[in-house]
């Protein structure tokens, strides 16, 4: 669908558009949320987590977990309420309302992930989070990423995760927690590591929520964003003019000569286009040039998100690509190197195995053990 | 407010997403702090070395929606090339981390990071 | 003290006769003196005196490496000593009486700016050098020729270690007397301590020998820094270290004629300090009173040895030093006082330990230290004179006694005990040695008119009356002269008179100690001792030969060197001769006219006075401790070897003879009050530093220790362990940057 | 670049290259051939070295050669050698083959490891005296720590580890300091409104340092001594030496006596003094203090102590206590006195170390009370232990005399009010006779404990230890080699005694600059309080730095 941009510019963001406007400067935290509040989340979250982190042979430990995720579901429900309100008594904008969903799905599960006992549940828990940040990426108009990630974390990585997984860990069948190994049953220092993480949540939002205020403005606006990755792509917009069915045959968008730009102005819907043809001594030169106009201009010509992602990745970042691309290739080969290499265990812990393995043969149902034997 | 959102979700779909106001930028920036710090905890606290490589990656996506806000708010793509190096960066610890883990579990037959602490003082 | 007055004396007429320039006055003769020193000008053969002693040395330090198994070392020391000598004489027959100096080689020489310490290997010769290198170098060729025979029982290595350490002794005397600057001096002093080291632990393997010659070095070596610290001075003080600038020096000359008239008080300090440190190496080179413990303890060395270094040459270095040093000692107002107070007492102590030693050689030792206190007594009286010739008369009897003691010792197995010996003379082959053994004694206790050693002696003890205010001396060295006659006597008529008996010392290793035979002396000890005896007794024509100038040649030698000095005696006998004018200012003091005592000459006073007492003492001797008969001069009344009358008399006497006998525990004083001590605080040092001092470096080490032991946990090794910390301290990072960023903002 | 560098290089350069070769050699027992020629074979770039020496301009670096390193920050490194660096790098030379011949029956095992080091250890010595700039000497300073523990560690004995260890601990503490105190001297002269740039050149150094402020000079000075008192060593910084020596083998005594000490004094006479000339002026009493208390209580601790390399080594603090006086006096007499002893003290200590070692080959103890009277049964040994005991007593005609003499006489000198204007060494620091007379007691403690111990183990009746069993190789007495090694120590002594004139001319010419550096800078700063004594003094017409008041009369 196709609506003018215009038609929404000035709609949005009238910088310092407070009516109260002085009550907040701009340059502290209290014009996004107030300090009290956000720490009053910070540490309603920290005692959540840290009553639902697993721990083992504790008789309400079931309780403790629901009261945890009680107290983080009030902690995500007071952030959203006080941003909420701060934003809007400021009068300014609101996150769209599917990201509330998203947010608190993404929060969920990650929380979810660290909290529940098992590792398989967790990797499962971690495509959900995914999944909701992937929402998260569309709001922000960031669709490639959203799917990109889908495909690449959920499809990929965690698959990987879910594997070793499974190799490396037992899993126990029905749900007592006495089978489950103390690796996962039991978390370690969950008081201190929560509140250190917490701090740090504050710290960071508070920091981050100051710096806002001194974020730099747009670098250019969108006709120019629109103009400059344009101008780029003349073979696009050549596509374009031809679907449009306004070029005659050998005529062309018109190139600057030293930059190869196409000659194109987004604002003034000015096309420059010219006629390619060789001169006597056979050579090619430009023959006429034409200016088209607005009325001409193509409904569908514009740069999409995806064009200007690619083209800010290759134009922009090459050096980048190239980095990512040895890295990639170290991590293929040193995970080969890694994963083929054949141990030689110390007695004792061929004795620990044996005994394992004989564990394991009086177990009445026979699981996937294997993974110790392998070794 | 239906309203709102609707148009913002159409937003979202623009060739030419028109700018951002710093109280939508907020909200995604706390959550992804709250995921970081998830993350964080998660890594301090799981025994498991997979579990605590998972909650790294959950670290990561962090940083990444924190990013492709930024971006958003920019108007610019660095934002999200740099969430492609990221998840480039994550793929590659995801694959060294399990090949690891994969050695270190044949080594101890046990998956706690504490089983390795040769380095203690 | 006394010498300003007494240089008041001497200077006055000299004062009158001209007026006082720089130049004029006392210093007149030192100036003149020192100003015709002729620089370089002397033949170089004379460095033969010099060097053919160290080629002795070397010489015979290759035997030894050859392992050489005859006599040839002696003959070789013998002859090179021998052309030394001659080469003496022949120096002391050209000498034209200008002083000079002879250049060997340059030795040390320290330029900087246009100043300079220039001390070469090179020799001043005046008629002083010469006096002390003629006895030098003679009695050495004696005692080598002596040796020879005395120390062939062990031919071989230790035969040729004695010839070279003699050798190298006989360089350094010469370097110390002959030296032009007082760094070769010095070279010397410290080389005849060496020798004297070597020597003495020449039997090193009796743990006493060693001990001994340790003492010996370590106790010179406190007089040593003396004299260092004194050289050190003159050079800081008067810019040089050679004599002949020295002398010139016209602060010196300044110095002289203030003192001349008394006045102490223009001379700086340091310049009065210069005489007392070199006393103090005096004293510990000649043995004088709180540094003479070391002499009788070297007699552990073999008898030529405690002949030639402790009796006749290395002991009177001390005497050479203030004689040649004299000028300063003249300008510092304390010195001489002390001198010859010191000289005095060590004379009277030493004395009285004589009288009650029973090992023969002991008691020579102690006449020795006696005797060297005689002639700082002398230099202390401002005769040098008087101290020269008895340098030079005791030079000769001492060591003719020590050699006679030598070869009884030799010959009675090492038997010095004089209550073990007697009648030695009568035994057959031991003729020589009683006789000349007589002469020694009678020198030594300086029988009147006819013996040596009564001239070189009475010269001292007259000085001392003549000189206002020190007739307290002369009553002390009257006293100690007595002691002397005794105690010298006493040897002779226990040992070499009286009934024949003889038991071996400890060097004999037959099975029965009544079949021991002694063997007599052979023709090279017994040459030696007549030699020496005769040259002892023709000693006393010295005292004659030019008598009015400068009373005796040895006068005559002194007064043209540096020591020379116009001694009241010689003033009051130029006054008597006009009129006695000069004596008119002579006794502020308000002691008797110096010229007169008793009526008479000083001189047939001390004739009178001096030779009784000999005699006196001599008799005292013959009474206690003669045989029966003639051999006692009727007198005595012994018997048997270890009987005599003195014994009942000693038993009376209560502890002194005990006290006496035991050197009145000084070494045991010493060793209560320096050298435990000291001892006591090395150890203290010891463990303060290894508890203290290394305990603090130690502790150093160990903090960090304890430092690391304290943080290491914190090193648990868990993964986790280091994330949270790690998170941590992003928190703290972050917090603070928030702050910081914060505060921007507020002020933004 | 001519014969000269190339022969430093050479000093420097071939050492290490044979220790590389000795230590990828296969044989171990060529290892002692090749450590043997090169050592001899160093002794003709050396003396080649003095042929060419110009020694009527001693105090200018000869033969210098300079390579850049990094020419921004003016590293580079430059080679040369004045008069004083080329004698101790003689000494250095001279000891070379000495200690590699003393140690051939000594070392039984490890001989590869042993020599390679030893090698090592040469060149080091000689790249510190020839060391031009600040780092190079620094490199190499600190790299002699490096050989002599490994020297300590692997060939010492018992006590070994820790001796090591407190050895390279102790010094190294200090000389860091030190480096701390070269830097800012470095930064300081960079300043723009000094030299402004970066250098290391000592010379240039040299030339700037002196306008630093009397504080900051304290402060460089006090570095400067925490590294250089501590090598000396100087009297509380003591305490690791008598381990060191005793522990280390023979060689390694003998180096770390003759060489490795001296890097302590020459670093004062190079580095402290003209880096810091208003600060060693103001403390130099206070240095001279401490250098008496070392010769006399560690003279005294050596008279009891049992093991004769203990009572050496303390000889050593009690010697080197003299050169550091000598140093202190801070006239032409102290300065020379003090480089002299630096040799002296080189051969006549050198030489004592060995014989203990030679006498440790064959009775395997160092216990003064369990071996006696050997000069009955090794005469030779023990005509050379009482020449060494000799020399280092001070005899005059031997090496320990000239300079003994020359740094008392300098601590006598450099008091004004005992030396009138004009008088020889009229400018010195204020030290004065009670310094001299205190110094001079050395000579005595120095004759007691020598004596004391030549007189316990040479003579007396012969004693040895029970277990004692003739030595396999070596004779009773001294054999060629030992007797050989030990005889150019002993010549040098002699003919050190007899010429020391050679010495003192060829060092003059530096001396006396580095007195006028110090006397132009304390009397331009007037930081010595005589000079406004002398002022107000009227009865003086000239300005002289002397208050000789009392004796203002006596001499005109």
């Amino acid at each position: 669908m196709n609506c003018q941009p215009a038609n929404l510019s000035g709609t949005l963001r009238e910088p310092d558009s407070s009516p109260i406007d002085g009550v907040y400067e701009r340059d502290t935290v209290e014009h996004i949320i107030s300090p009290i509040a956000l720490y009053l989340i910070c540490a309603l979250g920290a005692v959540g987590i840290a009553l639902a982190l697993p721990r083992q042979h504790h008789e309400h430990a079931k309780t403790l977990e629901r009261v945890g995720a009680i107290a983080l579901a009030a902690a995500f429900g007071l952030a959203a309420l006080v941003l909420g309100l701060r934003a809007s008594d400021s009068g300014s904008a609101l996150p769209n309302i599917f990201f509330y969903p998203f947010a608190a799905i993404a929060i969920g599960a990650a929380v979810r992930m660290i909290t529940h006992k098992r590792p398989v549940y967790s990797a499962l828990y971690f495509i959900m989070t995914i999944l909701a940040s992937c929402g998260m990426y569309l709001l922000l108009s960031a669709e490639f990423m959203a799917f990109a990630l889908v495909i690449i974390y959920a499809g990929a990585i965690l698959i990987t995760y879910l594997f070793v997984i499974m190799l490396a860990t037992q899993a126990p069948t029905g749900e007592e927690d006495e089978m489950l190994d103390e690796v996962d049953a039991v978390a370690r220092e969950p008081f201190l590591a929560t509140a250190i993480g917490f701090v740090l949540v504050g710290l960071i939002t508070s920091a981050m929520f100051t710096g806002i205020g001194h974020l730099p403005e747009p670098m250019m606006t969108q006709a120019q964003a629109a103009d400059s990755v344009l101008a780029h792509l003349p073979k696009k917009i050549d596509k374009a003019l031809d679907r449009a069915g306004v070029l005659e045959e050998g005529w062309r968008v018109a190139r600057d000569h030293e930059s190869g730009l196409a000659m194109i102005d987004v604002d003034a819907k000015t096309i420059e286009i010219e006629l390619l043809g060789d001169d006597a001594n056979g050579n090619e030169t430009v023959l006429a040039t034409r200016t088209l106009t607005g009325d001409q201009w193509p409904a569908e010509l514009g740069a999409d998100n995806l064009d200007r992602l690619g083209f800010n990745l290759l134009n922009d970042h090459p050096m980048m690509i190239e980095t990512a691309g040895i890295i990639l290739l170290m991590a293929m080969l040193g995970a080969t190197v890694l994963a083929r290499k054949h141990i030689e265990l110390e007695e004792d812990l061929k004795a620990a195995q044996a005994r394992k393995l004989g564990r394991m043969l009086e177990d009445t149902h026979p699981t996937a053990r294997g993974a110790g034997g392998q070794a | 407010m239906m309203i709102r959102a609707l148009e913002s979700l159409q937003l979202a779909q623009l060739a030419f997403p028109s700018e951002m106001p710093d109280s939508v930028l907020a909200p995604y920036l706390f959550v992804s702090a709250a995921m970081f710090a998830i993350g964080l905890i998660g890594f301090l606290t799981r025994k498991n070395m997979i579990i605590m490589f998972l909650c790294t990656e959950l670290m990561f996506q962090a940083s990444g929606l924190a990013l492709i806000a930024f971006g958003r708010h920019h108007l610019g793509s660095d934002g999200q090339t740099f969430v492609i190096f990221v998840l480039c960066v994550a793929a590659a610890e995801a694959a060294m981390a399990l090949a690891l883990v994969v050695l270190l579990f044949r080594h101890r037959e046990s998956l706690s990071a504490s089983a390795w602490k040769e380095l203690n003082g | 003290m006394m010498t300003s007055s007494l240089l008041n004396t001497i200077s006055l007429p000299a004062m009158l006769s001209e007026p006082v320039g720089d130049h004029g006055g006392a210093s007149a003769h030192l100036a003149q003196l020192a100003g015709e020193i002729g620089i370089d000008t002397g033949p170089k053969w004379i460095l033969l005196i010099v060097f053919l002693p160290l080629l002795g040395f070397v010489l015979n330090a290759l035997y030894a490496a050859m392992g050489n198994k005859s006599k040839l070392p002696a003959w070789t020391t013998v002859g090179l000593l021998g052309i030394a000598f001659g080469a003496t004489l022949t120096m002391f027959l050209q000498y034209d009486g200008t002083p000079y100096t002879v250049h060997a080689f340059e030795w040390f020489n320290l330029h900087y700016g246009e100043k300079s310490i220039v001390a070469n290997f090179s020799f001043y010769i005046d008629k002083l050098t010469i006096l002390w290198m003629l006895f030098v170098t003679g009695l050495a060729t004696l005692i080598a020729l002596y040796a020879s025979e005395y120390m062939a029982h062990d031919i071989g290595v230790g035969y040729c270690r004695f010839f070279s350490a003699f050798g190298l002794f006989v360089f350094s005397m010469a370097c110390l007397v002959m030296g032009d600057n007082l760094f070769l001096l010095y070279l010397g002093w410290e080389g005849v301590g060496l020798c004297s080291y070597l020597l003495i632990g020449y039997f090193y393997k009796k743990p006493s020998a060693v001990a001994a010659a340790k003492k010996a070095f370590i106790v010179n070596r406190i007089g040593d820094l003396g004299l260092a610290l004194g050289i050190y001075l003159i050079f800081v003080h008067f810019g040089t270290v050679q004599f002949a600038e020295l002398f010139q020096s016209e602060k010196l000359h300044h110095y002289i004629n203030s003192a001349a008239v008394g006045d102490f008080s223009a001379i700086p300090g340091q310049a009065q300090w210069i005489a007392l440190l070199l006393m103090v190496g005096a004293f510990g080179k000649s043995a004088q009173f709180p540094l003479y413990v070391w002499l009788p303890d070297a007699m552990e060395g073999p008898t030529p040895v405690s002949a030639l270094i402790h009796a006749a040459t290395m002991v009177t270095a001390g005497v050479y030093l203030i004689a040649r040093m004299y000028p300063l000692f003249l300008v510092s107002e304390h010195a001489l006082p002390i001198v010859a107070w010191i000289g005095t007492i060590t004379a009277l102590l030493a004395a009285t330990i004589g009288m009650a030693q029973f090992d023969i050689k002991r008691i020579m030792a102690y006449s020795t230290v006696s005797q060297l206190g005689y002639m700082f007594a002398g230099l202390g009286l401002l005769s040098t004179t008087g101290a020269a010739f008895h340098v030079l008369t005791h030079a000769f009897f001492k060591a003719l006694l020590f050699l006679a003691c030598g070869a009884v010792m030799h010959g009675f197995a090492g038997q010095l005990d004089l209550r073990k010996l007697s009648g030695v003379s009568w035994m057959k082959g031991w003729g020589i040695v009683g006789i000349t053994m007589l002469v020694g004694c009678m020198n030594l206790s300086g029988l009147p008119y006819i013996t040596s050693g009564f001239y070189s002696k009475d010269m001292i003890i007259a000085e001392a009356f003549v000189t206002p205010g020190y007739s307290a001396i002369g009553w002390i060295l009257i006293i100690t002269a007595i002691m002397t006659a005794y105690y010298t006597f006493r040897v002779f008529f226990r040992v070499f008179v009286g009934p024949k008996h003889s038991e071996p010392g400890e060097d004999f290793h037959g099975d029965d100690p009544t079949h021991f035979h002694p063997h007599a002396p052979g023709w090279a000890v017994n040459t030696v001792l007549v030699v020496l005896a005769t040259a002892s007794m023709l000693a006393i024509s010295l005292a004659y030969i030019d008598k009015e100038a400068n009373h005796g040649w040895v006068g005559s030698m002194v007064a043209d060197s540096t020591a020379s000095f116009h001694s009241p005696y010689a003033e009051s006998l130029a006054a008597a001769h006009d009129g006695g004018e000069a004596m008119v200012v002579a006794g502020p003091v308000g002691t008797a006219a110096p010229g007169e005592l008793f009526g008479m000459n000083p001189h047939e006073a001390m004739i009178l006075i001096a030779g009784l007492g000999a005699i006196f003492g001599l008799l005292v001797a013959a009474y206690f401790h003669g045989p029966k008969g003639w051999q006692g001069l009727f007198l005595g009344g012994r018997t048997e070897a270890s009987k005599c009358r003195m014994d009942a008399v000693a038993k009376r006497m209560g502890p002194i003879p005990h006290l006496a006998e035991n050197k009145w525990f000084v070494d045991e004083i010493y060793a209560a009050i320096l050298v435990t001590p000291l001892r006591v605080l090395a150890h203290i040092f010891h463990w303060f530093d290894k508890l203290a001092l290394d305990g603090v470096v130690n502790l150093f080490g160990f903090l960090p220790r304890v430092f690391a032991w304290i943080i290491r946990p914190s090193q648990s090794g868990v993964l986790q362990g280091y994330a949270v910390s790690m998170a941590g301290g992003l928190a703290v990072l972050l917090f603070v940057v928030l702050v910081i960023v914060m505060r921007a903002g507020g002020a933004a | 670049m001519n014969l000269g560098p190339l022969m430093i290089i050479l000093l420097i350069g071939a050492p290490v290259l044979s220790a590389l070769w000795i230590a990828f050699s296969k044989r171990e027992d060529n290892a002692y051939t090749v450590a043997i020629v090169t050592s001899i074979a160093m002794l003709f770039p050396a003396f080649k070295l003095i042929n060419h020496f110009d020694f009527s301009h001693g105090a200018t670096a000869q033969f210098g050669y300079s390579v850049s390193w990094i020419e921004s920050l003016g590293l580079r490194f430059s080679i040369g050698m004045d008069s004083v660096s080329l004698l101790l790098i003689l000494l250095t030379v001279l000891l070379g083959p000495i200690v590699v011949m003393a140690s051939k029956t000594a070392i039984v095992k490890d001989k590869r490891m042993y020599y390679a080091w030893l090698m090592v250890l040469q060149g080091a010595m000689v790249g510190v005296f020839a060391a031009q700039d600040l780092l190079l000497f620094y490199i190499c300073f600190e790299f002699t720590l490096l050989p002599m523990f490994v020297l300590i560690r692997k060939f010492g004995s018992t006590n070994r580890v820790a001796a090591s260890i407190k050895f390279f601990l102790y010094t190294f503490t200090g000389s860091m300091l030190t480096l701390a105190a070269m830097v800012y001297v470095v930064w300081f002269v960079a300043q723009p409104d000094q030299f402004g740039a970066w250098t290391l050149d000592i010379k240039t150094l040299t030339a700037y340092a002196g306008n630093m402020s009397s504080a900051e000079q304290g402060w460089v000075l006090l570095g400067m001594l925490a590294g250089f008192a501590v090598k000396v060593p100087l009297f509380p910084f003591h305490t690791w030496l008598p381990l060191a020596h005793t522990e280390a083998p023979t060689a390694g005594s003998v180096i770390l006596a003759g060489v490795l000490l001296k890097l302590g004094t020459y670093g004062i006479y190079r580095f402290a003094i003209p880096l810091a000339p208003e600060a060693f002026f103001t403390y130099a009493p206070h240095i001279a203090v401490l250098s008496i208390i070392g010769i006399i209580y560690a003279g005294l601790i050596c008279w009891v102590q049992t093991d004769i390399k203990k009572l050496v080594a303390y000889s050593s603090v009690s010697h080197l206590g003299f050169a550091v006086l000598g140093l202190a006096a801070l006239n032409v007499t102290g300065l020379s006195g003090s480089i002299l002893y630096m040799l002296s003290h080189g051969l006549s200590t050198g030489g004592l170390f060995l014989m203990i070692g030679f006498m440790y080959e064959r009775y395997h103890t160092r216990d003064m009370n369990s071996v006696s009277g050997l000069a009955s049964k090794m005469p030779i040994w023990a005509t050379f232990m009482v020449f060494f005991a000799m020399a280092s007593v001070g005899l005059p005609g031997l090496n320990g005399f000239p300079s003994e003499v020359l740094c008392l006489i300098s601590s006598f000198q450099s008091d004004a009010s005992w030396t009138a204007a004009g008088e020889p060494g009229a400018w010195g620091s204020s030290l004065g006779p009670i310094f001299t007379v205190f110094a001079g007691t050395g000579m005595i403690i120095a004759a007691m404990y020598l004596l004391y111990m030549v007189g316990k183990i040479c003579f007396g009746p012969l004693k040895e230890p029970e277990d004692h069993h003739a030595h396999e190789t070596l004779p009773t007495d001294l054999n060629a080699r030992e007797i050989l090694t030990l005889s150019p120590l002993a010549i040098g002594c002699i003919l050190f005694g007899l010429q020391p004139t050679l010495l003192l001319d060829a060092v003059s010419e530096p001396v006396n600059n580095t007195v006028a550096l110090v006397e132009q800078a304390n009397r331009l700063e007037s930081g010595d309080p005589r000079i406004e004594h002398a002022e107000t003094d009227t009865t003086h017409g000239e300005i002289v730095p002397v208050s000789n008041t009392h004796q203002g009369g006596s001499h005109e």
